[in-house]
């Protein structure tokens, strides 16, 4: 790995660009949701509107040490899991620190904000964030059973745990995409994937009109900027990794985009239609089919 | 050892806490296995402002009360402050989302014990205004059932239509929310020119949504896993709670003024409320979803049927020295949520001795609703009280 | 309905009858026989569901009026039971054994007219208002105009008119 | 109303405790097994009085104003019926978030309280406390002519009369009830004072404290709650 200071510029400037596409993403999404119930929706710079006021806000409350500190692990969650994702294939600037095993510690940047944020939402002190916070961690541990199973089958399909080398082994034409090369995985991490983004029928963490609005209830001002930074980051950085696993990863920052914005529009496109589901019938759903297909996915390589 | 018995989940909670010897509940709040939590009046799962406070253990509800008076504004005692023809602002204000029950309720009153026979052009132009509220209210109600599972969809599209409806409100009463159209011995004024046409462009809409509605929402399988067996009214409770009617219907008693106690014209209409006898938010929701195309076919029915001119107020006395003999009646009506019912006694005086309105919410938000959430999850709250159509306003006036 | 009256007559005093519409009639009783008539049309006659539960006040007769409604699903009619009750130390015997519903009218009750329904469950609990500590706002000698004047803090501008001689005045000035 | 006022003839039919059971002193068993005594009022809330904000200038001030008019969030707290015609906004006829307005729903994260409508002494206390929980600077817009002189309801014992009493206002739209478009017409002008850097009423609320605590406390008899809800 490369530890000098332009390294770091190159990564900093990789980040700046995907927290803008994170936030254009989000309102573009957002705008596709409003024309589908007939309305004309948010403008596209909203996200940068709603951000700066969030810094600009003048009084901020704050409920102890932890309550900072939890937008702030959760931002690092984010952080973390885009540091260690090669964002463009074959290209030294934008490959960040990615090295030979980072998608064990993908998976584990992946866990990491969510238990941050639930110990800053438990200091808050406000009982939905507790609900949502117990409701999410549920969640989260099942949402990891099939993802982890498909990364496991991927693993074994490639003999490597680098990133870099999994999108290597794709390269070479449409058909050499783990999406055809291994369906059953790949079946596996898109379904968790509806529960990572948290859209609808899966997005009982949050839900606004059972616990309004689950961990982030108290969060306001820096501390919600912070988190909503995170979800920009997050979100790019995400379809990223499942567009480096499974559909070819990208060569240039064009393919990274539209191939990011097709990955997190499967998520909405499901959430569009569906309400939502208890966290019982959520934990059952994910224990069933997705991890069905990751030991199939698993089986198949062995 | 039995192996079954450790696989065994224990999915029988009806006795869970365990009940005291005053027969209430046994809760310790400081054995920190209870949490109380309170869902309003700042609560966006709430219908309208109430609050509901809740004891759980875990996800599970194994207490709640229903709090009441957050919209109360004394409408019983300002009633009795003014004239019978002040009466009717003051009075559309009772239930906002549905107005024009309140004032045919009204004027039902003051006719009934002044002795006033309302012109039949009248009847029949009432019975349309009421069926257009009643369908305002259900393109918003039959979504939202499912919007309460967040499902939002439905709703956005059906709050465009009740845009529509509502234009031709204005059109016909100049309100928007409040019409005061109806007022005793006759209503207002005769429908506009084209009003008739342009209804029926907007219930053509209206049939399109109704399809529409059927596959996101009936058709769905999360919804029918969300809502099928979830707050579920045994046949018993709709007498000793008051259960009124959608919520009756779904129970498989047919609870409908329209048919029961036929009002105005009704009897001269062709209709057959939908019953069915699952009684759960699913059924509850699939005869909500009955009622509104009923209510499409009702108000083509009554726009055939209705004289196009006529006699449209019965003449009454000077209403500033309207004095009406001592007596008192009881006048109902169907509502979207059931049975609507005004109370009314006069002492011969020109203002009303004391107006009591009886609204289905207020036992269903009360009594009802207190007992189907025991056992239900905190997730669901929101979808059985939408279930019951509660609307606060009417249950504290 | 005449058949139902008439039973009833030949087993309760009934002091007063009103026929308002042949599907609804009033009936007043002594108020020592409300409950038993009460329970009699529920339990033997249909009248199984509870409508509403009221109270007016006659102010001039030192009286509390109360209704309880009651709707017979099968036959479809309606009787009004009345009993008329004291206006000081209103109390009146609870009948929340009989419809699980009736709780929230008697809590209403004791808190709009300050009727008491002693072992009613939540009888004490604040139902509508909070923290009221003035008269029972329903009670007709409770003046609400006056009442807000004095709290509220009303907005200076305001001309209130009595309607009939203002529309006079001002449709009719010569006269 | 004050004591004194007050007919001493009529039975006082209420006696109770105002202490929500909840916030009542009690003694709780630590998870060692010792036991503490615990005063929620004192103990659970901030009894600290809130500081006034500089009202600042210049170009970055500005464009910081441009961004808090520009990103408007709404509490969802429909206090009275004015709440009808709060959800068309947010429905395809006329869709206020094309002007940046959202609905947020706990008080934590919004910016703007609609009252809608008339306000009743139990609400006023909610809206209150969900009022001072939103971080500054906030906006209150009256709707309806209920919160300008009381509206319909002017002679009701239990609607307060002027908001401005009790709540510093911002913006007030008249009508009853107002139209969707009227409300997007309020949301028009409070940007504009916003820009203008006027829209300054939390600060004033904050500078007369004792006045308006003194009039909610009036009217608001069961006062269980902090001076000031942080």
């Amino acid at each position: 790995m490369d530890y000098s200071i332009t390294k770091f510029l190159w990564t900093l400037l990789g980040l700046f660009i995907v927290t803008n596409w994170g936030m254009l993403m989000s309102s573009t999404i957002r705008r596709i949701g409003a024309r589908v119930s007939g309305r004309i929706g948010i403008p596209w710079y909203q996200p940068w509107v709603d951000l700066t006021k969030l810094y600009s806000l003048k009084s901020q409350v704050s409920h102890g040490t932890m309550f900072y500190l939890g937008p702030v692990f959760r931002l690092m969650g984010g952080v973390g899991l885009f540091l260690f994702l090669p964002m463009i294939f074959g290209s030294w600037h934008w490959s960040n620190y990615s090295f030979s095993g980072d998608l064990v510690l993908i998976l584990y940047f992946q866990l990491f904000g969510m238990l941050g944020m639930a110990l800053g939402a438990g200091e808050g002190g406000h009982p939905y964030s507790t609900i949502g916070v117990s409701r999410g961690l549920a969640q989260f541990t099942t949402i990891e059973v099939p993802m982890t199973l498909a990364v496991i089958s991927i693993a074994i399909q490639y003999h490597t745990l680098s990133i870099s080398q999994i999108v290597a082994a794709q390269q070479g034409g449409f058909f050499t995409w783990t999406v055809w090369t291994n369906p059953f995985a790949t079946g596996a991490a898109m379904l968790s994937l509806l529960g990572a983004f948290g859209h609808s029928p899966f997005n009982l963490i949050q839900a606004p009109n059972e616990i309004p609005i689950g961990p982030p209830t108290e969060y306001h001002g820096v501390f919600l900027g912070f988190l909503r930074t995170n979800n920009a980051i997050l979100h790019v950085a995400e379809a990223a990794l499942f567009m480096n696993l499974f559909f070819g990863g990208a060569t240039n920052w064009i393919e990274l985009i539209v191939k990011t914005f097709l990955i997190y529009f499967w998520s909405v496109f499901v959430g569009m239609v569906f309400p939502r589901f208890r966290i019982e019938q959520s934990v059952r759903w994910f224990l069933k089919i997705p991890t069905l297909l990751g030991i199939l996915a698993i089986v198949i390589f062995l | 050892m039995d192996i079954k018995k450790i696989f065994q989940i224990n999915n029988d909670r009806s006795s869970y806490p365990e009940i005291g010897e005053d027969g209430k509940p046994i809760i310790d709040l400081s054995s920190h296995k209870y949490v109380k939590i309170w869902q309003g009046p700042q609560h966006p799962g709430v219908t309208g402002n109430m609050a509901l406070e809740l004891t759980l253990s875990g996800d599970e509800i194994v207490e709640s009360k229903t709090h009441v008076g957050y919209l109360h504004r004394g409408f019983e005692k300002l009633m009795e402050r003014r004239k019978f023809i002040q009466c009717f602002p003051t009075c559309v204000r009772l239930c906002v989302a549905e107005p024009d029950p309140n004032e045919y309720l009204l004027a039902t009153c003051v006719e009934e014990l002044s002795g006033i026979e309302v012109p039949e052009t009248a009847q029949w132009l009432r019975m349309l205004v009421l069926e257009m509220s009643r369908l305002q209210v259900l393109l918003r109600g039959v979504p939202g059932q499912a919007g309460t599972f967040a499902l939002g969809l439905g709703y956005q599209w059906g709050s465009y239509i009740r845009d529509l409806i509502l234009d031709r409100f204005e059109e016909l009463t100049g309100g928007r929310v409040y019409h005061m159209y109806i007022l005793p011995g006759g209503v207002r004024g005769l429908l506009p020119d084209g009003f008739k046409k342009r209804l029926e462009e907007n219930l053509k809409l209206a049939d399109e949504f109704v399809k529409n509605i059927n596959d996101l929402m009936f058709n769905n399988i999360v919804f029918k896993k969300r809502a099928k067996g979830l707050g579920y009214i045994p046949k018993d409770y709709i007498d000793r709670y008051g259960v009124y009617g959608p919520a009756a219907r779904a129970a498989g008693v047919m609870r409908d003024i329209r048919k029961t106690h036929p009002y105005l014209k009704y009897a001269e209409l062709d209709f057959e409320p939908y019953t069915t006898t699952e009684s759960d938010v699913y059924a509850r929701s699939v005869v909500r979803w009955h009622d509104l195309k009923m209510t499409i076919d009702l108000i083509r029915q009554i726009m055939a049927k209705m004289p196009e001119k006529g006699e449209i107020k019965a003449p009454t006395p000077n209403v500033m020295h309207w004095r009406i003999p001592k007596g008192e009646t009881y006048v109902k009506c169907e509502s979207s949520r059931g049975e609507y019912g005004m109370y009314m006694v006069t002492d011969g005086s020109d203002t009303p001795r004391r107006v009591n309105l009886k609204g289905p919410s207020y036992t269903h938000a009360n009594a009802l609703l207190e007992k189907l959430l025991i056992n239900a999850n905190i997730a669901d709250t929101a979808g059985i009280m939408v279930s019951l159509a509660t609307c606060p306003p009417e249950i504290e006036r | 309905m005449q058949q139902i009256i008439q039973d009833i007559e030949s087993r309760f005093t009934i002091t007063d009858k009103e026929t308002r519409r042949n599907d609804l009639c009033f009936l007043t009783v002594d108020k020592l026989q409300a409950i038993s008539l009460v329970t009699y049309l529920r339990d033997y006659q249909g009248y199984a569901s509870l409508t509403l539960l009221t109270a007016v006040d006659w102010i001039e007769e030192g009286n509390f009026q109360l209704t309880y409604l009651l709707n017979n699903p099968s036959t479809r009619t309606e009787i009004g039971v009345r009993t008329m009750i004291d206006r000081e130390n209103a109390t009146m015997e609870s009948t929340h054994h009989l419809w699980e519903n009736i709780q929230t009218y008697q809590r209403e009750l004791k808190e709009m007219f300050g009727i008491d329904f002693p072992g009613s469950p939540r009888i004490d609990e604040d139902f509508i208002l909070e923290g009221w500590d003035n008269i029972p706002p329903y009670r007709r000698d409770f003046d609400t105009k006056k009442y807000s004047e004095e709290t509220y803090f009303p907005r200076p501008g305001r001309e209130t008119n009595d309607p009939s001689t203002y529309m006079k005045s001002k449709l009719y000035p010569n006269d | 109303m004050e004591k004194e006022n007050k007919p001493q003839d009529i039975p006082v039919v209420k006696t109770k405790n105002f202490i929500a059971p909840e916030n009542e002193k009690r003694t709780v068993t630590a998870p060692d097994g010792s036991l503490i005594e615990v005063d929620p009022i004192n103990d659970y809330f901030c009894q600290e009085r809130p500081e006034e904000y500089k009202v600042k200038s210049g170009a970055v001030e500005k464009f910081l104003n441009w961004a808090r008019a520009e990103s408007l969030w709404v509490l969802g707290f429909g206090t009275g019926c004015g709440s009808i015609e709060i959800p068309p906004l947010v429905t395809p006829r006329f869709d206020m978030y094309r002007y940046g307005v959202q609905m947020r729903p706990t008080p934590r994260q919004s910016n703007v309280f609609i009252i809608s409508g008339y306000l009743s002494v139990k609400t006023l206390k909610r809206a209150i406390r969900s009022y001072e929980q939103m971080p500054s600077p906030k906006y209150v817009i009256g709707l309806g002519s209920c919160t300008i002189n009381g509206g319909m309801y002017w002679d009701s014992y239990n609607t307060i009369n002027r908001l401005d009493h009790y709540l510093p206002v911002d913006v007030y739209i008249a009508g009853c009830m107002p139209r969707p478009e009227a409300l997007l017409a309020g949301f028009a002008k409070l940007k504009e004072l916003i820009k203008a850097g006027k829209a300054e009423k939390a600060n004033e609320y904050i500078r007369n404290l004792d006045w308006y605590k003194a009039n909610q406390k009036k009217i608001i008899k069961d006062w269980n709650m902090p001076d000031y809800n942080w």
